[in-house]
């Protein structure tokens, strides 16, 4: 690798992501080479990527949106364990037992509703709700085959068992749930009012707020199963050529200002305690999450995949 | 001859564009590591193959409408004198400055804008409709070319005999029947190789299907044997076509060209023009004026916002697809002008090959090509940026050529031998500036298509540069509509004012030539 | 009553005055053969009288009715009931000779065209190549089938820009006979652009000598050749 | 030794066997004319001389080297020392008369090339048309250029296929003199093919006559004249 640079793919939103890059280019003087990812490609072109690359790694540091893709590089045996000493702060439910990857700031799973369409006492409460017939043909997801709500659906067959999670998912099916391209597009449709009810991420509900959309968020489960709770990983590239950057661009990912920072622009709740969060953004301390395992419910996601896929089709 | 130059020019191409593909084949067919049965059945189930034909129909559609609607058009601006005719060009071409995707989000809103339900367009009529909207700028160009350039005592001929609207149909359609079939293949093999628009209006096809292959399932061997399926299709195609245009004659500029043939009566033109305009309005201002309003309502700071973003990577990406279509004009004339008057097949082929694949497969060919301590060099430059253009739009800049060369007969370069030119001399004096038209034509479509290069471009950037059509979709992903639209804006703006540019200076040039002296 | 008329017919071409002032009749029946230099304007009265191009000023008339004037065509060329061989023979490269010569008997769908072609063909000689595109044909078989392809239609007016032109003698002699004889038969008005004045002498019944862009001089082959012209003097001496 | 050259030549275009086994040869500063019917390859053997087309067998050589032999063509059209005047003309569109006539003179990099062309050009007549295009000139004018292009380069041996088609008598005459100057001025070896056999006996120094796809006969229009073959008398019988 060239002296003082680093190389990160990453598939967080590029007005997030950029300009804390920026910030550690200037702080440290490394000069920082990203890789973007983009909704069309359902952001899983710079994993592909990272997969193809493998036997000439070009990247040192990857940092996902969601731990399912640092899953998928620990599989394929692209990442490498590593410990930033910035780790320490962080829960160590959110990191990856054979240290393959750390979480640090989170988004969550939450309900979006059309204020204008729907009384904030209609709104559902638990992901069982969407099956009434007062909301047939009024709810969308995203594809469950991509992104967050993949991982999602793996959670929530880990959760309730699989019998019981193909009927809810056969029930959505039945009362003609709406399938959108990515969350976004389940933001819009719900802000535009073709539909009411939208499952998505908080940062996508954030967004919409900030736009000015006519949109209500909600934490469902909070009486049952809880609330998906999703957090950034980064991930040490096997071969990475500049490991030494590597550590301090993880280092300062993971530190509190940045956590700070994510917060401030996307809504992220910070997972290190005691960072302070600011106003309008959910916390963590008042939600009650869901019980995960995160390795195994990537190894789910693979398991459930092929249903998945069929249930999308004949939904389509 | 020609013959060791046509070996040398598909040497240099197999070498930097079909090797990767190869590579990445022989590697998911098991050659040199054990095979996997398992991706192969998925060729055999019932899905796929309703999948294909799903897709074939999707295709056929886009192909049909697209071509018919380019005809239109072309016979519009080529046939009608029009005082305005370059500007009503470019206009017309404007679907093809945004990228696929855009156009289908912009009429999804257009719906719900007007209150009506988007669920007539999320559906195969819908990814139809926005398809063939996108593409019919390639057959209107493909067809005003080649309208341009027939003989006008041919047209003559007929029309003392018919009315001009027979003669049309029983002369004039079947003299340009190449640029016909050809603009109906290419539009077939893009609609068939699109992935963002049916996978933002949820119709399931190929493309999909692979995609859905790749990033969810990681499955790269289902996903490239899957891709198999395209070219299959795709060949098909080129053999169906080939197979019919060889051994008929279609050489229709006169060395004794004729002077005036059909020009239409100011009535006509009026009419004429009202459909031009009516198809505009309906293709393009629609969903522009929609990106206007989206952009501007939180008023200007959105598009001020946007070109901040997206100003380093204009000029960037300028200069790429300035090289990219400059390669690709040189590559496809080499092949065209050496394939001659007779259809090599093995040439198309190697050209379909790199087309048709799927722009995730390109990409990963790329990758595990060049990216090896070996060809580093390439692969962490712009460079790899060229080739990619240069494998995913050699086939249309050479067919847009190829169908330009047929027309020219053969007396006029053997004029240029005994004249004393050399094979070169000949090429260069005569050849070239006759199919000048078809250069610029084809320039231009390949500079607009680098321009928005997206699916392989993104698999292979490097690290720290960026590109226009990158930029907007990373940015996009989490950004107000308003400010999306606004990128869109500007990106559309700026490729349209540089084809603008180009048209001008074509203009200019020409109306320096006269034209060959036609009145 | 003339069968065709230009009525002080002008055209030009950018800055080039072509035709200046012409006025020229041709009665029904009469075969008018064009006499004049290079570039004296013969074709573009040809054009003119098809009505691919309309006169700047002037009228044109074909069977009493005005078919261009006021710098406009006002009837089209296939509504004018001529047939043209055209100077470059313009021959459809797409379609055999067989489909080039069928092409204006299907078009006025007649059921008999087939018998018709061959007819046409046997007569002309060029039954042999029938099957093949212009581009395999010889330059003489490219002309019989131009000239087969306006024959087989019969028409009213029939424009001929040097049909022989590249025709060996022996079938100069032979097809200007078919010509003569089709004529006589139906009473087709025949204009005729010819360079070889002796062959336009010993064929026409009218002759129209044009010199720089204006009509020299209109009249029977005896009255031109008793003219005082020196002009003409100089055209018609060998 | 003979200039032009062409031994056991036989050609087909597909199954058309178009010559068979023909032989003849031409010596320097010859004028040969090839006579013969539409269709009896003339246009073909200058393109066999030409070298656009190889001969299925026998051998061609141009001032005694072979340049064409074995079915193959072995040297380039470009390196034989050849002028061409196409029956088609094959006039480049996109360049005006001028530079039609120039393009040899500035492949071979002359100097004075506007002096030379503008001299052939005026010896032509056509001084005034040659800033036109050639879809601006009139047939005759196209016809005199596609002359002026090829004499312009003096070349060793000319091929003129029709030279004279599309002019007029007067002019076809003038042209025909100024071809025979040049001739013996530079002593270029020309073959010429004619449909007029009037023409060709007055003009040619050999004939050669062409029936079907065989030489019928090779010899001075002397011994032509007293042949008894019945076909040569039926063919310049008029
Ligand atoms: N490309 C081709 N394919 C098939 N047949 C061809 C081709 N070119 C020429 N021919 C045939 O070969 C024969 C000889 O043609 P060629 O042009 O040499 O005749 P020609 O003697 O020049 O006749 P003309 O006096 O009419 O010009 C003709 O019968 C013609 O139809
Ligand atoms: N499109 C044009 N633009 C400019 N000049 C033209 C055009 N068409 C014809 N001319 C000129 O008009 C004049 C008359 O042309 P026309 O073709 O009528 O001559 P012609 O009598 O048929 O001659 P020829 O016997 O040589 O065929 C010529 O001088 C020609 O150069
Ligand atoms: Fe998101
Ligand atoms: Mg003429
Ligand atoms: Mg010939």
């Amino acid at each position: 690798g060239n002296e003082g640079e680093v190389v990160v793919y990453t598939s967080v939103d590029q007005v997030f992501a950029e300009p804390i890059l920026h910030d550690f280019e200037r702080e440290t003087g490394i000069k920082v080479k990203a890789v973007f990812d983009t909704e069309e490609t359902k952001s899983t072109g710079v994993l592909n990527r990272l997969i193809a690359e493998a036997n000439n790694p070009q990247c040192d540091l990857f940092w996902s949106g969601d731990p399912v893709r640092a899953n998928v590089l620990k599989q394929k045996g692209i990442s490498q364990p590593f410990s930033p000493e910035a780790a320490q702060t962080i829960p160590g439910h959110f990191i990856d037992e054979e240290k393959h990857w750390t979480g640090f700031s989170s988004r969550a799973r939450v309900l979006i509703y059309n204020k204008d369409l729907l009384p904030a006492n209609q709104v559902p409460t638990s992901i069982f709700d969407l099956t009434k017939e007062e909301y047939r043909g009024k709810v969308t997801v995203a594809n469950p085959l991509f992104g967050t709500t993949s991982f999602h659906m793996a959670a929530i067959f880990a959760a309730l068992g699989d019998e019981q999670a193909k009927k809810w998912l056969d029930d959505l099916k039945a009362n003609n749930v709406v399938i959108a391209t990515s969350n976004g597009d389940v933001k819009k449709r719900v802000a535009n009012g073709e539909v009411w009810l939208g499952l998505t991420d908080t940062d996508d509900a954030n967004e919409a707020m900030k736009e000015g959309a006519p949109i209500g968020v909600v934490f469902l489960g909070q009486q049952d199963i809880g609330t998906l709770i999703i957090p950034n990983t980064l991930s040490l590239i096997k071969g990475s050529p500049n490991p030494e950057e590597a550590q301090r661009l993880a280092n300062y990912l993971m530190s509190e200002e940045t956590q700070l920072k994510l917060a401030h622009s996307s809504a992220q709740m910070p997972l290190s305690k005691g960072v302070e969060v600011p106003e309008g953004v959910f916390s963590l301390d008042k939600v009650k999450p869901m019980r995960v395992d995160y390795d195994k419910s990537s190894k789910k996601l693979e398991e459930i995949q092929p249903y998945l896929k069929e249930w999308v089709e004949t939904n389509m | 001859m020609s013959r060791i130059y046509l070996w040398a020019l598909s040497f240099l191409f197999v070498a930097i564009a079909l090797l990767p593909i190869l590579y990445l084949v022989s590697h998911s067919l098991g050659i040199g590591s054990e095979i996997e049965l398992g991706a192969y059945t998925a060729l055999l189930r019932g899905r796929t193959v309703r999948l294909l034909l799903h897709t074939v129909g999707i295709g056929a559609a886009v192909a049909i409408s697209a071509t018919f609607l380019g005809l239109v058009l072309g016979f519009i601006i080529s046939k009608n004198n029009l005082r305005h005719g370059q500007l009503l060009t470019i206009l017309l071409l404007v679907p093809l400055f945004l990228p696929p995707y855009i156009f289908a989000v912009a009429w999804v809103d257009f719906f719900v804008v007007l209150g009506m339900s988007p669920s007539v367009i999320y559906s195969p009529a819908g990814a139809i409709f926005v398809l063939t909207i996108i593409y019919t700028p390639i057959a209107m160009l493909l067809l005003s070319n080649s309208l341009q350039n027939i003989n006008a005592s041919l047209e003559e001929a007929a029309m003392i005999m018919v009315p001009y609207r027979e003669a049309f149909f029983r002369i004039i359609l079947p003299l340009v029947k190449p640029a016909l079939l050809s603009s109906g293949l290419l539009i077939f093999i893009l609609a068939i190789s699109e992935f963002s628009v049916p996978a933002f209006l949820s119709v399931q096809v190929m493309t999909t299907e692979i995609f859905t292959q790749f990033s969810a399932f990681y499955d790269f061997d289902s996903a490239i044997i899957l891709s198999g399926s395209l070219i299959f299709l795709c060949t098909i195609g080129l053999l169906a076509e080939s197979s019919y245009l060889t051994d008929k004659p279609f050489l229709t500029i006169g060395s004794r060209n004729g002077r005036s043939g059909y020009t239409a009566s100011d009535k006509d033109k009026k009419k004429w023009l009202a459909v031009a305009g009516g198809y505009l309005f309906c293709s393009t201002l629609v969903p522009i004026a929609l990106l206007a309003v989206q952009a501007l309502s939180p008023g200007l700071q959105h598009l001020a916002q946007a070109f901040d973003y997206l100003k380093a990577e204009m000029w960037q990406t300028f200069l790429y697809a300035c090289w990219g279509a400059l390669l690709l004009v040189l590559f496809g004339f080499g092949f065209s002008y050496l394939k001659g008057r007779k259809t090599a097949r093995a040439v198309d082929f190697m050209l379909i090959l790199s087309f048709a694949l799927p722009s995730v497969v390109t990409g990963i060919a790329l990758i595990r090509y060049y990216n090896t301590p070996a060809l580093n060099f390439i692969y962490t430059s712009p460079l790899i940026i060229i080739i990619a253009y240069l494998m995913r739009y050699l086939f249309v800049a050479e067919k847009i050529l190829h169908n330009r060369l047929m027309q020219i007969p053969a007396s006029l370069e053997q004029a240029a031998l005994v004249s004393g030119a050399t094979k070169w001399g000949a090429l260069w004096q005569i050849t070239v500036p006759l199919v000048a038209d078809a250069l610029f034509g084809a320039f231009v479509i390949s500079f607009i298509f680098c321009m928005g290069e997206l699916g392989t471009a993104i698999m292979v950037y490097p690290p720290g540069t960026s590109l226009l059509p990158i930029k907007i979709f990373t940015i996009m992903a989490n950004a107000p509509q308003s400010l999306t639209s606004a990128m869109c804006l500007v990106a559309l703006l700026f490729t349209g004012s540089v084809t603008g540019g180009l048209f001008a200076l074509w203009y200019i040039k020409r109306r320096v030539t006269a034209r060959y002296g036609r009145s | 009553m003339a069968e065709v008329e230009l009525r002080n017919v002008s055209k030009s071409y950018g800055k080039k005055q072509v035709l200046q002032d012409i006025t020229v009749e041709v009665k029904k029946g009469d075969l008018a053969c064009l006499l004049g230099s290079s570039g004296s304007g013969k074709t573009t009265i040809l054009k003119l009288l098809a009505g691919f191009e309309a006169p700047d000023s002037g009228e044109i008339s074909i069977g009493g009715e005005v078919v261009s004037g006021n710098g406009k065509v006002t009837v089209a060329p296939h509504k004018r009931g001529i047939g043209y061989i055209f100077q470059d023979l313009a021959l459809w490269p797409h379609m055999t000779a067989f489909e080039n010569i069928a092409f204006g008997l299907k078009a006025r769908k007649e059921p008999d065209y087939r018998i018709k072609v061959q007819e046409t063909a046997e007569w002309l000689g060029v039954k042999d190549s029938l099957d093949k595109y212009p581009s395999q044909l010889s330059g003489g078989q490219q002309q019989l089938v131009a000239i087969g392809r306006s024959l087989v239609l019969q028409p009213r007016v029939l424009l001929m820009d040097e049909p022989l032109a590249n025709l060996d003698v022996k079938l100069k002699k032979v097809v200007r006979e078919k010509i003569i004889e089709l004529k006589e038969a139906l009473g087709i008005t025949i204009i005729y652009v010819s360079h070889d004045h002796r062959e336009a002498f010993s064929l026409a019944s009218q002759l129209i000598i044009l010199n720089g862009a204006s009509v020299e001089a209109i009249g029977t082959p005896e009255e031109i050749r008793q003219s005082d012209s020196a002009f003409i003097k100089y055209f018609i001496e060998l």
